[in-house]
């Protein structure tokens, strides 16, 4: 377990060092040495540009996670804004607010992200609006569920009864019990926009070259794969290995709260 | 048949939470297990039960809800065809009949799942089931608490009106002295993993000797507690 | 129950609208003049101011917002998609040609997921936390972080690169789905078997197993007739989760082996600026995804009548 | 005094409660028993506008029953805590709320009265058992001195012993501390054996509403006469000879 978020942490600390500890300057074309095998010099190869591909790599974590990181912590925002007004706003809020989010539920969400991406033009921004549009309703729905099984639990209608603030309320007593469970969606969802980010960027419609993000690196590599196939494999795994780490920490966290709820 | 089970005892994670306990209860009599929470009464009844199914006597079990007894997805006759099943037995109409009229679950409707039935008559349909082979010995658990009193004084009169003239015991497991003394004839009284007095009901109530019979007794009525 | 089905289809068509609204509207307020790619298209360098001007008024666009939308949901209810605003063909008969290659691919994939999740979760929860649970635990977490494209573009370089056992790009011969149906069974596969397994478990652990225990019913029996159903209702309701799941994964993978498909048509209607067929797929989506939901809750209704006693 | 005036709840489409009227006078204890479903738990939410009337109205001495912050024991005692805080802060919470310092010695009393042991209150709910997890209840709704005290189903996840050891501690805080209780029960000995009044609630209604003595002696309605006699089939009440 501890090796799990061990793991974890690994990553961040990557992302956001990865460009000190890139060995090459990442946008260096250098044609001689295009598509060169691993060796002492270049640890993954180059790609068709003689870029180095380590370095890109390294650089592509800032891409691929930061934005990752910040598209999911706007949907957490987003999504437990809305939930807790449903939860708490009363029945037109609940009304409102559900049926909107089951609107955008309605389009599975990669296909409506590649429409959003697409029809307004690549770009980091309309990368970040497509996948923050289409990924905060599941927040939403665990926020309103807690919401909604905490109004009757004993402990917040005895709060209410003392006199509490509906603030003191939400900050004792509703907050504590929705972290754990929105943090868990959150892993979720930080995996998600992972891969979003480097699906959008494999159809061209995500982050644009020069910049290295992984997707982008894959659709540059899919054309030499019959030659240079190992170009291909390294950003996959780049993204494989982030995202399982991800999920196993959510797993891992899911399963001590679990834990945590039978002792109670 | 006399259902005898000797050596019977539970020990869970390091923790021995049943020492080694004897039972033997007469055909057609009615014991009562009584204790207070976490005395270790719910392990004895069902260790009880698991050892004469070993052994291969006819022992039936009612939990203290039908939540506990019932699978919401599966009709009443299919649990009912099930449990006849289980006991090698061919599906019989007139059997079904006598146990429903005794336990006045005859208007039921059997197709619907338990959900259709109210709570009472679910319970009773546990009854009933637990009937179906006409075992040595029936063990309920809790059998009132999850029902509101009315519809559990008629059931506990239903199940004694059935019980009078046949030779299935009742082992009433219970922490309420006052319910066990109005059923019973004889009451074995527990306290941490062991049974510490077993005596006729009368002798019990009248002349405690435990502290845990003692302390049972003295709040076994509402109205004359002591001060 | 027909005041439940009203609801339930009141609210679906509630959600169908605010979905069509929300396509428009974000087409609407796209970059770009959408007149003025329609007349790139057709008349290239003849598309003058005034030729512009027209085709504005001839595709409706020279109105406001509201009249748009609504000169386009109104044919939109009696299944009238509208034109190509390239070619100027109708879009629904090509959406349906494209649908034709997407939906085989899709229940291949379904198929292949289920072949391979269901034996393996029944076989990992025969022994929870032993050796193969945990085999295939590890294996569905893998699975399920394995981006479908990348899955794709591995398995061409193994089997039609290398071993040249089977055919990568394009869609000629029945053996063509080979490859793309296995890309998508194979993320289908991790994520049923997830859902599988901790449903097998949950449904092991009611509370009324162990009476029936007690009552002297069989392991097979009690396995068969109360767990099994009782398994199978989360995986009932997160089967829209994998419809969802299938068709981002056709898109995907028809991009990647070049298939024609839903997923080829969207990106190259993306590409070319085509809203018309942009919005006939997502709306044709939208449609499909909001129905499979619809009759997962009444499935699911029938299923566990506790819901509908809830709702009373 | 508490005054229920003929107050009638909507649910769904048919009443849970209809035309309820009660009056309860400090220091008294009311018992209302019923089946469940009778709308027992709804007449608690009522009176303490967790439900709105439809019709009538609930007031404490001529004014909102809210203004004299009436307290509840609930049925599950350790959903009365929150499992993340210790058990000291969910009782301070009527002191915080009010923005009161607790008075250690006040405290100090009512822990003494509840056999409550001082270091008890620095667990959590899930380290103390049912029966102690219910007198910290009762503490946490005696706590800021209210003058009304509901109580819902108090004592039914206890034991036979806890049971009748939790009703004599309740009597007696009511006799130190003077406020009114509302028991709502299904136990009738409970009732018969702590209550002033017993009121007997059926579909929503209130079928009769007698002193203790009198309805165990004889129940004025054909409901009340068959919860009397299932109670003495139960072993709840003792057949006066």
């Amino acid at each position: 377990m501890r090796s799990v978020y061990l793991l974890a942490m690994a990553f961040v600390v990557l992302a956001v060092a990865g460009p000190w500890l890139a060995p090459h300057d990442p946008a260096q074309i250098n044609i001689p040495h295009r598509l060169s095998p691993p060796s002492a010099e270049w640890v993954l190869g180059t790609d068709a540009l003689g870029r180095d591909i380590l370095s890109r790599l390294l650089h592509g974590a800032r891409w691929s996670l930061g934005l990752a990181f910040v598209i999911s912590v706007i949907g957490l925002c987003i999504g437990t804004l809305a939930g807790l007004v449903a939860a708490l706003g009363g029945k037109l809020a609940d009304w409102l607010v559900m049926r909107t989010t089951d609107t955008f539920l309605a389009f599975p969400d990669l296909i409506a992200a590649v429409v959003i991406a697409g029809v307004l033009g690549a770009g980091t921004t309309s990368l970040i609006f497509a996948l923050t549009v289409t990924g905060w309703m599941r927040y939403a729905r665990v926020a309103r569920g807690i919401g909604l099984s905490l109004q009757s639990q004993g402990y917040v209608v005895q709060a209410r009864l003392a006199g509490l603030s509906p603030f003191a309320i939400a900050w004792w007593h509703y907050l504590p019990s929705l972290l754990p469970s929105l943090a868990v969606v959150w892993t979720g969802m930080f995996a998600r926009a992972i891969l979003g980010i480097s699906a959008l960027g494999f159809l061209g419609f995500g982050v644009q070259p020069p910049m290295p993000e992984w997707g982008t690196m894959l659709l540059d590599a899919r054309i030499h794969m019959r030659s240079t196939p190992l170009q291909m494999i390294w950003p996959g795994m780049a993204v494989v290995i982030c995202v399982l780490a991800i999920n196993l920490t959510g797993d891992a966290l899911r399963d001590s709260l679990a834990e945590q709820e039978r002792r109670s | 048949m006399t259902i005898h089970a000797t050596g019977l005892s539970v020990v869970r994670s390091g923790h021995t939470i049943l020492h080694p306990t004897d039972v033997e209860i007469r055909p057609g009599t009615r014991v009562g297990l009584v204790g207070a929470s976490g005395s270790g009464k719910s392990t004895l009844g069902h260790a009880l039960i698991d050892i004469l199914r070993a052994q291969g006597q006819s022992v039936s079990h009612v939990p203290q809800s039908p939540d506990e007894a019932l699978d919401p997805l599966r009709s009443m006759a299919f649990h009912w065809r099930e449990a006849e099943r289980a006991l090698n037995m061919a599906p019989n109409p007139a059997r079904q009949e006598t146990l429903f009229t005794a336990l006045r679950i005859e208007g039921g409707d059997v197709r619907k799942r338990p959900w259709g039935w109210s709570r009472g008559m679910q319970q009773r349909f546990v009854i009933a089931m637990a009937l179906i082979g006409t075992p040595d010995l029936l063990v309920m658990d809790e059998p009132t608490s999850a029902l509101d009193p009315v519809v559990a004084a008629d059931t506990m009169d239903l199940l004694d009106t059935y019980l009078a003239d046949r030779a299935t015991a009742l082992l009433l497991v219970t922490h309420d002295l006052g319910l066990a003394a109005r059923r019973v004839t004889r009451l074995m009284v527990m306290e941490a993993g062991q049974v510490v007095e077993d005596a006729p009901t009368t002798q019990l109530l009248s002349a405690p000797e435990t502290v845990a019979a003692r302390s049972l007794c003295a709040h076994r009525n509402w109205l004359e507690l002591p001060c | 129950m027909i005041r439940f089905l009203a609801s339930l289809t009141f609210r679906a068509a509630v959600v169908l609208s605010g979905a069509a609204l929300a396509t428009f509207a974000l087409l609407w307020h796209a970059p770009g003049d959408p007149a003025l790619a329609i007349a790139m298209a057709r008349y290239d360098a003849l598309a003058t101011t005034d030729v512009i001007a027209i085709v504005r008024a001839e595709a409706g666009l020279d109105v406001g917002f509201w009249p748009a939308f609504l000169a386009w949901v109104g044919p939109l209810l009696v299944g009238d998609f509208g034109q190509s605003s390239v070619t100027g063909h109708d879009v629904l008969p090509e959406v349906m040609t494209a649908l034709s290659y997407t939906m085989p691919l899709a229940l291949a994939g379904l198929l292949i997921g289920l072949a391979i999740s269901l034996p393996l979760a029944i076989i990992a929860t025969r022994r929870p936390r032993g050796w193969l649970d945990r085999f295939a635990v590890a294996i569905a977490s893998i699975g399920a972080a394995i981006p479908a494209y990348w899955l794709g573009l591995l398995l061409i370089l193994l089997f039609a690169v290398h071993l040249g056992w089977l055919p990568a790009m394009g869609a000629r011969t029945s053996a063509h789905i080979v490859l793309p149906a296995l890309t998508l069974g194979l993320g289908v596969a991790a994520s049923l078997t997830r859902i599988l397994r901790s449903g097998i478990l949950e449904a092991r652990d009611q509370p009324f197993l162990p009476a029936f225990t007690r009552r002297g019913v069989a392991a097979g029996g009690i396995e068969r007739d109360h767990v099994a159903p009782h398994a199978a209702i989360p995986v009932i309701t997160v089967f829209g989760l994998e419809l969802a799941f299938l068709l981002e994964g056709a898109v995907m993978v028809e991009v990647i082996f070049a298939r024609p498909g839903l997923g080829s048509f969207l990106v190259n209607a993306i590409e070319a600026r085509d809203f018309p067929k942009v919005q006939a797929v997502v709306v044709l989506a939208a449609i499909l995804f909001v129905t499979v939901n619809l009759l997962i809750d009444l499935l699911y209704r029938t299923l566990d009548p506790r819901i509908g006693e809830r709702d009373a | 005094m508490l005054n229920v005036d003929g107050i009638s709840v909507r649910g769904g489409t048919r009443l849970r409660l209809q035309d309820v009227s009660f009056t309860l006078a400090r220091g008294q204890t009311l018992a209302v028993v019923g089946e469940s479903g009778a709308g027992k738990s709804t007449l608690i939410d009522a009176i303490l506008g967790l439900v709105p009337c439809h019709s009538g109205h609930v007031t404490w001495d001529a004014a909102p029953v809210r203004d004299c912050r009436p307290a509840l024991v609930m049925q599950e005692p350790r959903s009365a805590f929150n499992p993340r805080m210790s058990l000291r802060r969910s009782v301070m919470e009527p002191l915080v709320a009010k923005r009161i310092t607790p008075d250690q010695q006040h405290l100090d009393q009512l822990c003494h009265g509840l056999e409550i042991p001082p270091d008890l209150l620095d667990r959590r709910p899930s380290e103390v058992s049912i029966g102690q997890a219910q007198r910290v209840g009762i503490l946490r709704a005696l706590i800021a001195a209210p003058p009304l005290v509901l109580f819902d189903e108090p004592l039914s996840a206890l034991d036979a012993v806890t049971q009748k050891h939790s009703a004599r501690l309740i009597a007696q805080m009511q006799r130190a501390q003077g406020f009114a209780a509302l028991i709502v029960t299904h136990d009738l000995g409970y009732a018969a054996a702590f209550a002033d009044h017993i009121a007997v609630l059926r579909a929503g209604r209130v079928e009769e509403l007698s002193t203790a003595p009198a309805f165990v002696d004889a129940p004025a309605s054909a409901y009340g006469r068959r919860l009397r006699d299932a109670a003495f089939a139960l072993g709840a009440l003792e057949h006066v000879a």
